[in-house]
This record gives structure tokens, sequence and C-alpha cells, in this order.
């Protein structure tokens, strides 16, 4: 199955929940819509065979010049065993209340991923049975990699400042 | 000479942690210079036990098993077959912190972890020795300047006898980093109080 | 029987029925068991550690001491000079009584243990029942222990002590029952001088189904002392220490001691029960008396027994740890019907030929064909399980 | 503790049984560095565990967009410290697809050769350690024996024991000239009758097999559910290994097998089965360091198209090789500059150890013990 016939199958199926696609880079992906993002991965996973969800991570689009100060989630899918089958899936989310559907009901490691999404990024998982930090400690204040994070000088009277 | 038995012999006592601003007030200076005559301080059968007690401390350091990270596996290998820390009476590796003489923290410690060793340091009992191995224990290493979670030097949470320098550090630079508190062992003052805690500066004779 | 130390007999004496004579009795007697169980822990310890190196392709204990030798000495003191820890919550009580309670059920024990012809302290009567019951007493430290620590862990490491201990009793017992059928007698003393004469005679080859109750006896010692692949009380990649959790200094040191010295009461107990005790196995040795053959008897009995204790070291350093629910089965499904068939088995062999000592030269000659067939044997008994799991066979 | 006192307040009344929780880790012998979880048990039966992770989050991400790529790729080696050559690779790799570059072939035989011997001393460590955990000490000397050999190796190829920062972008950091591979061909000959002696210690014995056949089944669903990969999911016997599947490098030029959990000593996708499949992975990789010893030519050991700063075109990739432990990937935005603008690393044990709660249910405390050492966790990777 080449990413075009993926595409194509998207299209038809979901319409215009596909808001973009583009297919001639490293890894081809179609833009989805971020609250029918489950959906789509369901029909994924169960129409077309992406059984396994490889890598799902949080990006923060802000550019030094700020030009977009988006986020992103990308969804790297693929198959097992079959290692030819890869497509990608991305949803770009406004920087203040960033919110998109869970999949974690689609492909339980989703759970973890999402919950790191969220910790770094202050993503929203809506529907995600355990929201909590996963990484940095439960009273962490801020999400660690979006690009306007300032370190804390302090945790728990612990010195935290590079001097 | 005064003979050895006009000092009552007194159990033996933890080591104490003065501070050095205390050390340095004249009013302490008076009350060393009341305690340390000379015939307490030449006293043959004090610093002689002394030196067994030395001995016997230095001669099997105990350290505990708290592997973090990278280091923890060259922790392992000075424990194992080709560098066999067993050698210098090191090898117990005790699981719990109250059997342990020596913690060496080994690897990066994170802002999460932070509370959790100075715990188990808190429970290891006197007298109680910290080997900060490797980079990141000494200073945050690597992670110093963009590591938001981690720990700046965990001398900022334990007190530290013996820094070695690394990433990670090879198996002979932890055994030296052993000898080094071997060594530090060898000179202290458990019976003969005179001197406890006395830093060289102050003492006066 | 005359005993040879009467010094110590007047002393008795000297005090009559008085109190203080009585005080004064156990203080001459517990100073050489102190003493002895001190150095055993020495010596077994710095021998574990040894053992255990050697094993492992590494040197051990090297630079304090001639080849580590006072290593444990330094490891004694240097625990008596480190700080007293109780912690915060724990039943102080308790805590401080159960490494003594621990210690005891294994000090006891010495009392009634023969080092030669006359070089034992209390001659009971009912030896082996004495130490069967005193040495259960050790579950109760422990479980204290555990209990008092306020920890987890070693609320988990004792009833595991208190399961296993408890259940081995059973079969221990049982072939401790069919020594005493075999020897006639439950005084250890006694139970040895049955074993009088040439090697053959002693009980593990004069009949057929000793060797057998000796291979339990030893699985249910090893699981009574909690050594691998027992070890579950102190299981340190599971239960972090066990019951000793929270136990530091010399309290710890006290569950150490306690720990070899148990190791070398059910050596020396198997000993007594099965390899003739202080007998050398040849009579001329054994036939010299007085203070030298006292001294010979004493030096072949701890040596036997130690031996024994060296065994189970190499046992632990050999073999993985058991589950909790396996260590059950195997005690409840396995070792104590073949301990109840055994014993019948013993009993019966006993009854059809009470003094047979002639038949030990078959079980000798037997033994060390099978001996020398082992090799063959593991190995065959290995590739046959290869074949059946498929493991990788690689051109050596 | 409170759940003591509990039990003590509910002895008064009938025989009521409890669960209690048990908080193990972070500073546990057996939880492979700082990983804690907290199990509720029912006497010895676990009947839920929580894993908790993050106690040596060291900013991995973070640092890699402050840095560039060539300052990133050492802490590249932190990640999986156990098997960084493998974490180079990923690293180069990943930066090497955006560029669009070619490596030498030499360059590319040397990755291979340090790669399998990195996870031969990766399996070498987790057998070990996995031995211990069971309770037996001594295999976990004879694992650390001959790791040394390994490492002796990698070191005379670049100086460290454990970090190599060898693997660079463009290529390898320094050449490896006749002795060094002929040390790699020596140490293949020492190793194959070492690892029968493994098996005498270890895998045969009759203990270890009860221990660990049967305990903490992962099924072929769960294990693909999961996100899990290399031995956990082949183990549930699953022949996905991404060197054949995917061949990435050069890994399409060697004979070698995928070997698979089958059940052998009692259920597929037993703790035992992962432990074999960890036990033949060694010998594959002794296979392809030898046909690669035999193949390889002289030549460059690394591009001269790649400066010191590099600087990948605009784009973005996912990249993934299989490491010791799994699929370990790397996606990466470029924004063109000198600096990454975005790294994720999928490290597989994050997946692998995600389906923990799921195997340790039912089980025993001792096999708690034993799920977590058949998972092969490495904190540095998990929590990055």
């Amino acid at each position: 199955m080449t990413p075009q016939d993926i595409a194509s199958k998207l299209k038809a199926k979901f319409g215009d929940k596909i808001v973009a696609e583009t297919l001639d880079v490293h890894d081809p992906f179609c833009q989805v819509d971020p609250m029918s993002i489950a959906e789509v991965c369901a029909f994924m996973k169960d129409e077309l065979g992406f059984n396994y969800l490889r890598c799902l991570s949080g990006v923060d689009y802000m550019d030094k010049k700020k030009t977009t100060d988006d986020l992103g989630v990308i969804y790297h899918l693929g198959a097992i065993p079959d290692a030819s089958l890869l497509f990608c899936l991305k949803v770009i989310l406004p920087r203040t209340g960033a919110k998109v559907a869970t999949v974690e009901n689609v492909w339980s490691t989703a759970d973890w991923h999402e919950r790191e999404a969220w910790d770094m990024f202050g993503i929203d998982f809506v529907g995600h049975h355990n929201q909590t930090r996963i990484l940095c400690a439960e009273d962490w204040v801020g999400h660690a990699l979006r690009k306007d994070y300032k370190s804390p000088d302090e945790y728990h009277g612990i010195r935290n400042n590079v001097v | 000479m005064v003979g050895p038995m006009s000092v009552p012999l007194r159990l033996p006592r933890l080591r104490k942690r003065t501070s050095p601003k205390a050390m340095a007030s004249p009013a302490n200076i008076q009350e060393i210079n009341f305690n340390t005559d000379a015939a307490t301080r030449d006293n043959v059968l004090i610093s002689s036990l002394d030196k067994v007690l030395n001995w016997t401390r230095k001669s099997s350091v105990w350290p505990m098993t708290f592997g973090l990270a990278c280091c923890a596996i060259e922790m392992m290998a000075t424990g194992a077959s080709n560098y066999d820390i067993d050698r210098f009476g090191s090898g117990p590796f005790r699981a719990t912190p109250r059997q342990a003489d020596l913690m060496i923290v080994a690897g990066t410690v994170s802002l999460k972890m932070a509370p959790r060793v100075k715990l188990l340091w808190e429970q290891m009992p006197e007298p109680k020795y910290c080997i900060a191995m490797g980079a990141c224990t000494i200073s945050g290493g690597p992670y110093i300047k963009y590591g938001y979670h981690v720990l700046k030097g965990v001398d900022r949470l334990i007190p530290v006898d013996v820094y070695i320098p690394g990433c990670p550090p090879r198996p002979e630079a932890l055994l030296e980093g052993l000898f080094r508190i071997q060594e530090k062992m060898k000179y202290e003052r458990i019976l003969d109080r005179t001197r406890e805690g006395l830093r060289p500066e102050v003492l006066v004779d | 029987m005359p005993n040879q130390f009467t010094f110590v007999r007047d002393i008795l004496d000297l005090g009559g029925d008085s109190f203080w004579g009585f005080v004064a009795a156990i203080a001459v007697w517990a100073a050489p068991i102190t003493g002895f169980v001190s150095l055993i822990g020495l010596v077994a310890v710095w021998l574990e550690r040894k053992i255990s190196a050697h094993i492992q392709c590494r040197l051990g204990p090297m630079e304090v001491g001639p080849h580590g030798l006072l290593q444990t000495l330094a490891d004694g003191i240097k625990l008596l000079g480190k700080e007293d820890l109780v912690p915060d919550k724990a039943d102080r009580v308790l805590f401080a009584l159960a490494p003594m309670i621990v210690f005891a059920a294994t000090y006891v024990s010495f009392a009634v243990l023969p080092f030669s012809q006359d070089g034992v302290i209390v001659d009971l009567n009912i030896g082996i029942f004495f130490i069967a019951a005193v040495g259960s007493l050790e579950a109760i430290g422990v479980v204290m222990a555990g209990w008092s620590s306020n920890n987890k862990w070693s609320l988990f490491g004792a009833i595991r002590a208190a399961t296993q201990v408890v259940s081995y009793e059973v079969p221990l017992g049982l072939t401790l029952l069919a020594g005493v059928v075999c020897a006639g007698t439950m005084s250890l003393n006694e139970m040895t001088m049955a074993q009088e004469g040439w090697i053959w005679s002693w009980f593990i080859f004069r009949n057929p189904f000793m060797w057998a109750v000796f291979l339990i006896y030893f699985t249910a010692s090893l699981a009574e002392c909690q050594r691998a692949p027992f070890d579950l009380p102190e299981a340190e990649s599971e239960l972090v220490s066990g019951f000793h959790t929270e136990y530091s200094g010399m309290r710890f040191a006290v569950f150490f001691l306690a720990e070899y010295g148990k190791m070398y009461v059910v050596s020396a107990l198997g000993v007594v029960m099965f390899f003739g005790g202080w007998y050398s196995g040849i009579p001329m040795l054994d036939n010299i008396g007085g203070l030298p053959g006292n001294l010979i008897g004493a030096g072949i009995m701890v040596t036997k027994s130690m031996i024994l204790v060296c065994v189970q070291m190499w046992i632990r350093w050999t073999l993985p740890r058991i589950r909790l629910d396996q260590v059950m089965d195997i005690c409840l499904k396995y070792l104590l019907p073949l301990a109840l068939g055994l014993l019948m088995l013993v009993a019966l062999w006993q009854g059809i030929l009470p003094g047979e000592k002639r038949f030990g030269i078959v079980m000798i000659v037997a033994m060390i064909f099978a001996f020398l067939k082992m090799r063959t044997m593991v190995r065959n008994v290995m590739s046959k399980s290869s074949q059946q799991i498929e493991l990788p066979v690689f051109k050596v | 503790m409170s759940e003591v006192n509990q039990m003590q307040a509910s002895k008064q009344g009938d025989v009521a049984s409890e669960e209690m929780l048990l908080n193990m880790g972070p500073q546990h012998p057996s939880t492979h560095g700082v990983f804690r979880v907290v199990i509720k048990t029912d006497g010895e039966i676990v009947t839920d565990a929580e894993s908790h992770i993050g106690y040596l989050h060291r900013c991995f991400e973070k640092i890699c967009e402050n840095v560039n790529y060539t300052m990133a790729t050492p802490y590249t080696d932190r990640l999986d410290y156990l098997m960084a050559m493998g974490n180079n690779l990923g690293y180069a790799m990943s930066v090497e697809r955006l560029m669009d570059v070619e490596i030498p072939e030499r360059a590319s035989y040397i990755r291979v050769i340090v790669t399998e011997l990195s996870r031969i001393a990766s399996h070498l460590l987790a057998i070990g350690t996995y031995g211990m955990d069971i309770g037996a000490i001594t295999p976990f000397l004879y694992c650390f024996r001959d790791r040394e050999k390994v490492l002796t190796i990698l070191e005379t190829i670049c100086g460290q024991r454990l970090n190599y920062n060898y693997v660079r972008i463009g290529g390898v950091a320094y050449d490896m000239d006749d002795a060094m591979l002929k040390m790699c061909g020596e140490f293949c000959k020492y190793f194959m009758p070492r690892v029968m002696e493994y098996n005498d210690l270890l895998t045969y014995n009759g203990i270890f097999i009860q221990r660990t056949a049967n305990v903490g089944i992962l099924t072929a669903e769960q294990a693909i559910d999961f996100g899990c990969t290399g031995p956990v999911l082949r183990g549930s016997g699953i022949k996905r290994d991404l060197r054949k599947d995917a061949p990435y490098s050069l890994y399409d030029r060697f004979d070698f097998e995928v070997p698979v959990g089958a059940g052998e000593a009692g259920t597929v996708g037993d703790c035992f089965d992962r432990y074999m499949v960890r036990m033949r992975e060694m010998i594959e990789s002794v296979k392809i360091v030898e046909q690669a010893l035999s193949q390889i030519e002289a030549g460059p050991f690394k591009t001269d198209k790649i400066k010191a700063k590099p600087k990948p075109s605009k784009g973005d990739a996912y990249t993934a090789v299989e490491n010791a432990r799994g699929e370990l990937g790397f996606y990466l935005i470029s924004d063109g500059s000198d600096t990454a603008f975005r790294l994720k690393c999928r490290s597989p044990a994050f997946s692998n150890v995600s389906v923990l709660h799921e195997m340790c249910r039912g089980a025993m405390v001792a096999d708690v013990v034993a799920i977590i050492g058949s998972l092969d966790i490495v904190m540095g990777e998990i929590d990055r």
C-alpha cells in the first residue's frame, strides 16, 4: 500500500477532517483535525492494518522569530510484523487551550506517550484516563519542552541555578 | 608523663560535624586549650586504640548498592571479577542503608530523585562517608547548562568526602577514590576526644 | 563415662545446689562456647567470602591481613563501633530483643553438641530433641525482628521465614527420627559411639537408606538456616535485606553470627548422625583416648562439620533462589512423603539386620562407582533436557 | 507504617485480609536503576502494579534543541548507556537521512562491528543481572568477566569504556586498524564456548527454569498493543527485527537468524523465552561480526562531505534502528540551522516497561523482580 493509497482512502472516508496531505517528503503525512484523530486512528488500525504506534511526539513550532506559536502532535504509525507499512499523521493545535482527542483506546502504548506530551508540552489529551506528569516530578511547574520555558531557580529548597 | 589510666576510657563516640564558624570563635579556642594539655594528648593507650579502630573502619568499608545511571554500571564492574573491590574489604554491597558505611552516588541525581538521596543518606548510621562518582554528581556534568531537572552537584544535598571525576570514571578511579576514603579514615580521632573535630588551623599547641 | 575436665565438675560440685554455684558453672561453660561461636563466625565468614570469590573468578579479601584473614575481625570491630539505630516508629523492646533470641537459639544448641568423646558440655539423653526444640526458637526471633522494624520488607521476610522454618521442621524432624532409629538413642554422644569402628560403620554407609535421608536432612537444614537456595527471608534482590533491613551495627552483627553459628550446628548434627561424629573411621586412631584422643576427636569433628559448611556455601553461590510456593511444594509434596517412607525403610532394615556393619562396604563401593559415573550421568541428563527445550548447542 | 497499624486495628474483628501497598524503588537492588513500582499485594500475590518513572529525567530533548548536531552525539550515548554505539548509530543515521549523504562502505562495516559488539555487551549485562535478580550471583560475575573483554576492544577502538561517542555523523570518529580487527576476531572465537558455560550455569538450571517458565506471560497481541519491540516482542513469538525487516546500514549483506520465543520451557512469551532470545541473539551478533570482519575492505572511514557543524536541510524524518532493547527511533525536525529544532527519542524500553502492570497481575512478589529483569530496562533511556 503506497502512501498515495492511504491518503486517498483517508480522504474518501473522512473528507474534510483530513486538513492537508504532504506525500513527497521523507515521512509522508496527513494533517488531521484534532478532535477526530481518534476515529482516524481507529480506522487506520482496524481497516488499514496499522496495529503499532511507533512514536507519538509533541512539538512546539514556535521559532526564534515567533512567526508561529502552534503546538503539534505527530503520530508515526507502523505495522508488526509488516515493516514496510508506514504512515504519519499530524495534528496542529493552538498554543493556549491545546486539546486533542486521546488515542489510548486505539493503542495502549499511547497512554504513556500522551502523558509525556502533556508533561513536556501541556497538550491536553481529552479522554485520557490518567493525565498526570510522567517524567518530571509531580509538583513541577511549567512544561519543559516549550520553547519559552524557563528553568526554575529552586525546587523544594534545592538550588537549581548554575552558579 | 601521666599514666594511661588517668584518663577515663570513654565509649566510642561518633564523629561530630562542627561548623567551621563555631570552631573559629575565640571562646572555643580557649576551651580547646583547656582540654589539650600534654598529658592527655600523648596518651599511648588511647591513641593506639584509635589506630586499631581506624584500621578496622578502613579495612571494611561497606558500600551501599545505590546505582543511579551510567556510573552504576562501572560501579558494578568494580565489584566484578576484573577489578574486584572485595580485595580491599569493600565487597559486601549492602542493599539497605542501615548496614552501609559508604554511599557511592553513582550517576546523575535528578531533582525528582534528590529528596530520596537525602533520605537514604540520613538513614545510614554514623560513621558514614560519601563518594561523588562521576561528573554529574560533582557538578551536574554535561547536564549543567540546559538540564532543568538535574541536580547540579550532589554536594548541594549531602556532604561529600571524595569526588571522582570522569564520565563515567573507570573502575580504577573508583578504587582510587576508595583508597582516599581509607586515607581519611586512618587519621581520625575516635577515643582521643581532645582532638576531635579539630581543624589544623585552630589546633593551638 | 569419666569426664576428663574434672576441674569444671569440681566447680559445679563446689556450689552444690546453691544459686551461686549454678551461676559460676554457667559462666565457666559459657566462656569457651562464646569463644568458639565467635571463632566459627570469623572463620566461616572469611571462608564464605573466599569460596565465593574463587567460584566467581575473583580473589576475595586480600589486603586485610595475609589473604584477608583478618577481614572478618575488622568487620566485626567496625560493626561494634557503628551507630546503633532504632527506627523511629519501631517497637523498641522487641527490636532489641529479637537479635538476642535469634542468637540464643543457636548458642544454646552448642551446649549439647559433642566435640569429642568427653568434650560435651551436657550429655543430655534427649540431645537431638533439645537441638530441634531450641532451633525452632529462631523463627520467633526472626518474626519479632520483622514485626518490630515497622518496615514492610522486614515483615515480608519475617512471614516468609516463619512459613519456611515451621514447614521444614517436619521433614527435618523425621530425618532426625531416622537417625534415632539407627542409633537407638537420643543422646548425641551415644549416637556417635554407635558408629565406632571402621568407616563403614557410619550410619550413612551402614544403612542403605540413610544416604537418601541425609540428602533430605541436608536440604531441610539449608531451609532451616535460610541459606540459598532457600534464602527467601533475606532475599537481597527481592526484599532488600529481609527481616534485618532495619538493623545496623552490632545488632546486625549478632544476626550474622547467629546465621553462621546455625550453619555449624546443623552441619555438626549431620556429622554426628551420618558421618560418625568425632570418629575418623580408623579404629587405631580413635582408640587413643585421654586428652590427645579427645583433641584429635575434636579436630576431626570440627573438620567434618566445616566441610559440610563449605558445601552449604558452594550451593549458595551456585544455585538461584526458589520461589515461596515452590519452597512449600518441595517441602510438603516431596520431602515429607519421602522422609516418611524412608523412615519406615530405615526402621525395617534396622529391624532385620540390627548390628550389621559390613553392609557399609557394599555401600561405599556403590557410592564410589556412582560418583565416577555421575559425570556422564549429568551430561546425559543435560543433553536430554537440552533436546527437550532446544537450547543452542555449539561446537566447543 | 500506616498499613501495619491498620492490620493491627483490624485484628480484633473477623479475619479480614487486606491489601498491602508495597513501594519498590526507586532505590531497590533489583529495579535496575531508579525505576519505581508500587505493587498492591494480597499476601505474596500481586493484585495490581503501577510504574513510576522519571527519576533519571536528564532533559535530553531540551539539550538537543540547544546544542549543535555534533555536540548532541555524546548525549545520545547516555540514553541507553549499555549500548551506546547503537544510540550513536541511530542518531547519526537520522541526521544523515535529512542530509542525504552516502556513508563510505568501510565506515558502515565498522559501525556494524562496533554495534554488534556493543549488543553482546548489553545482552551479557542483561543476562548477568537477570541471574542476580533470580538469586544466582555467580553468572553475573561470569558475564561481567566476558563483558570486560568486549569493553577492552571498544576502548582500544575509541578510548572510552561506556559512552563512546564513536559513531559520528558522516562516519566514525577513528579508523580501526588491523590489530583491532584481529582483536574482534579473537573475541568471537573466545566467546562461543563461553555461552555454553552460561548455559551450564544458568539456562539448564532446574530452579532457574522453574522461576522463569510460565512467569510474566506477554501475549503477542498485548506486546503489539503496548508497542513492545526487541527481545520482549520477539519473546512473544513475533519475528520482527528491523535489521532484517527494514535493513539499514549494511545489514542486508549478512546472514543471520532472528530468534523468537517458542515456549520451550513453558508458555510462549514468558520470562524464559525473553531470556533465551537474548542468549541466542548474542550468537547471531557474533555471526554478524565474523561476516563483517571477513568482508571489510580498505577505504575512508568517514565522508568528507560533512563539516564540523552539519546543517541538514529543512524537514523532518523519523529514523529507527534495532537496539539491544528494541526499536530506537529518532524523530528529528530541522529548521535548516546547525541545531535541531526538535529531537524526539522513541526509546524502546519506555514502551516495553509500560506493559509491566499487565504482566504483574496475579504474579508473586518474587516474580515481579523476575519480570522487571526480563524486560531489561535501562532508566537512562526510559526517562531520557
